[in-house]
């Protein structure tokens, strides 16, 4: 709002590789004017903890002051350590100050000039954030995710005009082959033979879609990474458009993710008027162009077939594979379906090399993941560590482990077709084949770690409610099996179930796990076997004794079947 | 389109590339059990009772929707198989509230006669009993949505032969259930044709004529595949 | 009268009512071509206008996108972002994602039960509180979470969450 | 030494029509008596339920406290219990009052004229349910009744130790 000036005028279209270089630069130069940048988080934590408050009074304090000149406050995207939200970061005086409110305006710009305050900085050094390593979270917080000019001073859209002039489709798609990127929706299908499959495919009507419908419960990378970095994803959609030779891309976005949906929308917009969407994109014959679809808040959107058929305007219910999209998807035409984080992995990889990408990770797992730490922990937030990181470090050493001198008990990933990992497996490297081989999943990426005060046999109830609540109700052993089982939990957490019952539950995930015709069916299963697995104590002593070890599902140590208190 | 050759049950057949399994051994007198599946309706693909083993491959495969390769081995029948449909058929009986002795189908019922083909003689797991009213608001037709088991066989032939699509499923998981229109009373439906064909194709005695008593309701699904032939004879 | 109602030109259908909001919708169909996957999408629009669905929007939008009323009805009862009936004039909803309920997101849900009497996805009589869920909406960072009349507040317990409850039951 | 076999049929929340089949058998009745002691039915005048009884056959469901009572106590005594009929088998008929409360049903039929619940009429359980949700059941009979074809062949299979393919002969509603 203060820096309408020369620098910003004249709208131009970037046709070619000059052109984005040019704006590049005059968008450093208009960053390089101030003294120092101001980014104020705007994420969901820092939002609901304040941060619109300490935006407005820190614009309108330097406003006062007369130092609009000096000091460029933006809005900024998330830092990711959410626990000590509200956020502002100042650059390049390089300082994170924590839990900010408006009271604290007077003493930020004040030291502005000099020395940063102790008390209110974050130590930005931490483990926290020294054991991350970025790539689709790059520039943290220090991109304002409405200007497309912040992204393109940092080198946004030069992969996209690079495969554009220099690439031919089958070259894309080798890089991105090479560089061993997976699925990051989880189930780790390789990104680079989906494309080759869409791309074989034979019609002149091909699409693209981004799938943002991050349904998992406790995952909100997603969220994060639409709101913050737009433009990176759209880069990935585009040269994705590119490489499978299709013209039209979707994003489709839950609609609770009201901000995500306004800033890609906006994204979209700026793409267009820069020309780096619609006809001719960088003065070539390639036409793409992207729209936004919201969803209408169905878990099962997250299944692919599914996520067409919403699309398509109908009840989002899966249909059996094979045709796969990649042959047969959104109206019948070929179909690339990726998640967020793997467009977010795209335009990187073209910029550094496939080589560069496939030196971060494991053997089989290359690369990086965003996770959504959160429950029973310090450090709750987003990270963005190298696959091949432990659990424990994950735990331990970003995430400051459990607190309030409680003990660690178990790790859930996976989201509700996920598992349950205890204390004994934390040496467990996070890759897609070692949590499969644990019994969990890598799903979109989060991570709840719960404490000894919660029980594992209500967790896995409180995933069955879910998974049945969120059956589309199409094939029968999802939608009668879930609500089977989630009775036989809810008899376990009574106190009132016998060891026959649990054989039955046993036998019932057999049958829901194998028959179902969806991921969601398949999966819903895994947090029962897991906890059954590594905590199998548990269930037998709600069954044989009947009390709740942890004590939540009825005071400690007392009989389940008593009735409560009745006043 | 080609001929393949393919193993079902350690029998050496033939089908076409564009059949499905269930077609193949369906024409070979191999039974698989289907519920949702029907001739002359698309493929819907959720009873899951015509999944089967493919060798090669770890998970299960619906019959209906897969189609033939050539050299394809698949079994039909295994006792895991067996367990799994066992156990979806005991599902549908928990599910609504199946009194087969006073239902007007009785002995006319698919999901009767796929029970007793499986070998199942009492329902191990808990009934549910959901509570559902019935619709008999039809001058010539009655809707008893205890006895429907969502195979969405009324929903297509009314949608894909009819042409009217009255009916659909409203609601999701568990409380997914049959509606006409907005969720009107079918007497009340301006989109019926009151063709009856949703009567024919409902496999159990969800889907009645008025006046007919227990037992006394028999379906003709079969006439579907013969309209399907007319429809496509005009062409 | 008879040429004023002619049976296959629904899209220049006059909406249900004079209600400038209509105008919105016919838009948004408009955008789509009437094409049936604007289906979602206008019915969102309705509901962020009117706050809910009733029969009459849903005849609307079905017979100008050309559409079977019981597909438009399936659809609106599938997804779970649609209301068939007004909502209260405040809304609570509850997060039950993983990580509020690891941090005690039913104590909440007790704690609006208890000054209200509301149980999960009911209205108050007076038509003044709704009790809602959701499926996570992405503030397991500050779980456990509830948005309140629009607003996200994190780091709940069950007397803060009483606190604010009870600000909507003594305001007139 | 009497080294037939002992058989007892009970009666729970059932029509009666389950028994009228056994009765059905007409003449076998007394090929089958050659082979068995009839020691407790509603058929027969014994007030208690022996110990030990080798076959007892179930018709009904459970439906209240008294049913409960009585089918806990059987099976205590029996070796071989077999559910006969669909009301045993499904709960059939009785289960239709199932998605109503117990509460709307005592209304209904009291017509709110006479006290809900007479001390001497057992309680009504919240749902009339099959005879093994309760206790283990060894054979089941389905059939709306099973007609005494059936009931006199599975009798002999049991009588002789042979397995009986139930399928076969009866189902659901039959």
């Amino acid at each position: 709002m203060n820096a309408n000036n020369l620098n910003n005028s004249k709208a131009q279209t970037i046709r070619s590789n000059d052109d984005l270089l040019l704006c590049a630069e005059r968008e450093k130069d208009r960053q390089a004017q101030y003294k120092q940048n101001l980014f104020v988080c705007m994420g969901t934590a820092c939002q609901s903890c304040g941060s619109t408050e300490v935006l407005k009074a820190l614009s309108s304090r330097i406003k006062d002051l007369g130092l609009e000149k000096d000091y460029l406050i933006s809005p900024g995207g998330c830092q990711g350590n959410c626990s000590q939200a509200p956020l502002v970061s100042v650059h390049p005086q390089n300082v994170l100050y924590q839990n900010i409110s408006p009271q604290n305006t007077n003493d930020i710009i004040g030291s502005l000039k000099g020395s940063p305050i102790k008390e209110l900085s974050c130590d930005n050094q931490s483990s926290f954030f020294a054991r991350q390593t970025r790539i689709v979270t790059e520039y943290r917080g220090l991109l304002n995710p409405e200007r497309i000019e912040d992204y393109i001073a940092v080198g946004g859209f030069s992969s996209l005009l690079k495969v554009l002039t220099q690439m031919s489709p089958s070259q894309v798609i080798q890089e991105i082959t090479c560089s061993g990127l997976r699925g990051r929706g989880g189930a780790g299908y390789p990104t680079g033979l989906k494309w080759s499959t869409v791309a074989k495919a034979n019609d002149s009507q091909k699409y693209v879609i981004c799938n943002a419908d991050e349904g998992d419960p406790g995952a909100f990378m997603n969220r994060n990474v639409l709101e913050d970095y737009p433009y990176k994803i759209l880069e990935g959609m585009t040269i994705a458009g590119y490489a499978v030779g299709a013209n039209q891309g979707y994003v489709y976005v839950r609609a609770e993710y009201d901000v995500a949906v306004k800033r890609v929308e906006n994204a979209i917009k700026n793409m267009q008027r820069l020309a780096l969407l619609g006809n001719s994109i960088g003065n070539t014959s390639f036409n793409f162009n992207l729209e936004v679809r919201v969803g209408g808040g169905a878990f099962v959107c997250g299944e692919e077939t599914a996520l067409i058929a919403s699309i398509e305007g109908g009840r989002a219910l899966p249909s059996p594979r094979p045709p796969y999209p990649a042959e047969s998807g959104l109206w019948g035409h070929p179909t690339l379906i990726n998640n967020v984080e793997t467009y977010g992995h795209i335009a990187p990889i073209i910029r550094n090399g496939s080589q560069w990408f496939a030196n971060i990770g494991t053997q089989k797992s290359k690369g990086t993941k965003t996770f959504a730490l959160s429950g029973c922990i310090k450090n709750t937030g987003l990270v963005e560590v190298a696959l091949g990181t432990t659990l424990r470090e994950m735990i331990f050493d970003i995430g400051g482990g459990v607190p309030e001198g409680r003990k660690f008990k178990a790790v859930q990933t996976g989201g509700p077709a996920g598992g349950c990992i205890p204390e004994s497996q934390l040496d467990a490297s996070i890759d897609y084949e070692s949590l499969k081989s644990l019994g969990s999943f890598m799903g979109s990426g989060g991570m709840i770690v719960m404490d000894d005060s919660s029980c594992m046999v209500d967790v896995a109830k409180y995933f069955m409610q879910f998974c049945a609540a969120e059956s589309c109700g199409k094939c029968i052993p999802c939608r009668v099996g879930t609500v089977h089982i989630y009775d036989l939990l809810n008899k376990i957490t009574k106190g009132e179930a016998s060891l026959e019952d649990l054989s039955q539950l046993e036998s019932l995930c057999d049958v829901v796990q194998n028959t179902s015709l969806c991921g969601l069916g398949q999966g819903a299963p895994n947090p029962v076997l897991s906890t059954l697995h590594f905590f199998k104590d548990e269930y037998i002593a709600h069954i044989v004794d009947h009390i709740c070890p942890a004590g939540a599902c009825g005071p400690k140590g007392q009989d389940l079947r008593r009735p409560a208190c009745v006043l | 389109m080609r001929v393949v050759t393919l193993t079902i049950n350690d029998q050496l057949l033939s089908g076409r590339d564009d059949e499905t399994i269930l077609q193949v051994a369906k024409a070979h007198n191999i039974q698989i059990p289907t519920l949702c599946q029907l001739d002359g309706l698309s493929t819907w693909g959720g009873c899951r009772l015509c999944l089967v083993h493919i060798h090669g491959s770890d998970k299960l495969s619906p019959a209906c929707v897969t189609k033939v390769t050539e050299g394809m081995v698949v079994e039909t029948e295994s006792e895991r198989l067996n367990k799994y449909r066992h156990t979806i058929v005991e599902m549908l009986y928990t599910e609504g509230n199946h009194i087969c002795s006073v239902c007007v189908s009785n002995n006319n019922c698919e999901l009767q006669s796929t029970a007793q083909n499986l070998g199942i003689d009492h329902i191990s797991l808990p009934y549910l009993y959901p509570s559902r009213t019935v619709d008999a608001s039809h001058e010539r037709f009655v809707f008893d949505p205890n006895r429907c088991i969502l195979c969405t066989r009324c929903v297509r032939v009314c949608d894909e032969i009819e042409g009217a699509h009255t009916w659909d499923v409203a609601g999701r998981g568990i409380n997914s259930h049959l509606i006409t229109d907005l969720n009107e009373a079918w007497g009340e439906s301006t989109s019926c044709t009151s063709c009856g064909k949703c009567v024919e194709v409902c496999p159990t005695g969800s889907l009645y004529e008025k006046g007919k008593a227990g037992g006394e309701m028999v379906k003709h699904a079969e006439f579907l595949t013969y309209i399907e032939e007319m429809r496509k004879n005009h062409k | 009268m008879p040429s004023s109602s002619p049976i296959n030109a629904p899209h220049s259908m006059a909406p249900p009512t004079d209600d400038p909001r209509w105008r919105l919708v016919d838009t948004t169909m408009r955008h789509y071509g009437y094409a049936p996957n604007a289906l979602i999408e206008t019915l969102r629009i309705v509901q962020e206008s009117f706050g809910y669905l009733d029969a009459i929007a849903m005849k609307y939008i079905a017979r100008s996108l050309r559409m079977p009323l019981s597909k438009v009805y399936g659809v609106v009862t599938f997804y779970g972002l649609f209301r068939l009936k007004p909502p209260g004039e405040h809304t609570c909803t509850v997060c039950l994602g993983t990580a509020c309920y690891i941090k005690g997101a039913k104590n909440l849900l007790d704690a609006v039960k208890l000054c209200t009497g509301l149980l999960l996805g009911q209205t108050s009589a007076d038509n003044k509180i709704s009790l809602l869920s959701c499926r996570c909406f992405g503030a397991c960072g500050i779980a456990p979470a509830a948005i309140l009349d629009g607003q996200v507040i994190g780091n709940l317990n069950s007397s803060e969450m009483e606190k604010h409850i009870r600000k909507w039951t003594v305001s007139k | 030494m009497n080294n037939k076999k002992t058989l007892a049929t009970v009666w729970l929340d059932g029509c009666s029509g389950c028994h009228m089949s056994i009765l059905d058998m007409d003449e076998r009745l007394l090929e089958l008596l050659t082979h068995v002691d009839l020691v407790y039915s509603p058929l027969v005048d014994n007030k208690t339920f022996p110990e030990n009884v080798d076959i007892t056959l179930v018709e009904g469901a459970v439906s209240s406290d008294e049913d409960l009572h009585k089918i806990k106590m059987i099976r205590e005594k029996t070796k071989i219990l077999v559910s006969l009929g669909d009301c045993a088998v499904t709960a059939n008929v009785p289960s239709m009052r199932n998605p109503l409360s117990v509460g709307a049903i005592l209304e209904r039929v009291s017509d709110g004229s006479v006290i809900r619940q007479p001390a001497d009429v057992p309680l009504l359980l919240a749902n009339a349910q099959p005879v093994h949700n309760y206790v283990k059941v060894d054979v089941f009979v389905p059939g709306c009744p099973p007609s005494a074809n059936v009931i006199h062949s599975i009798l002999m299979d049991l009588l002789s130790n042979r397995k009986t393919n139930i399928n076969k002969i009866t189902r659901f509603g039959a």
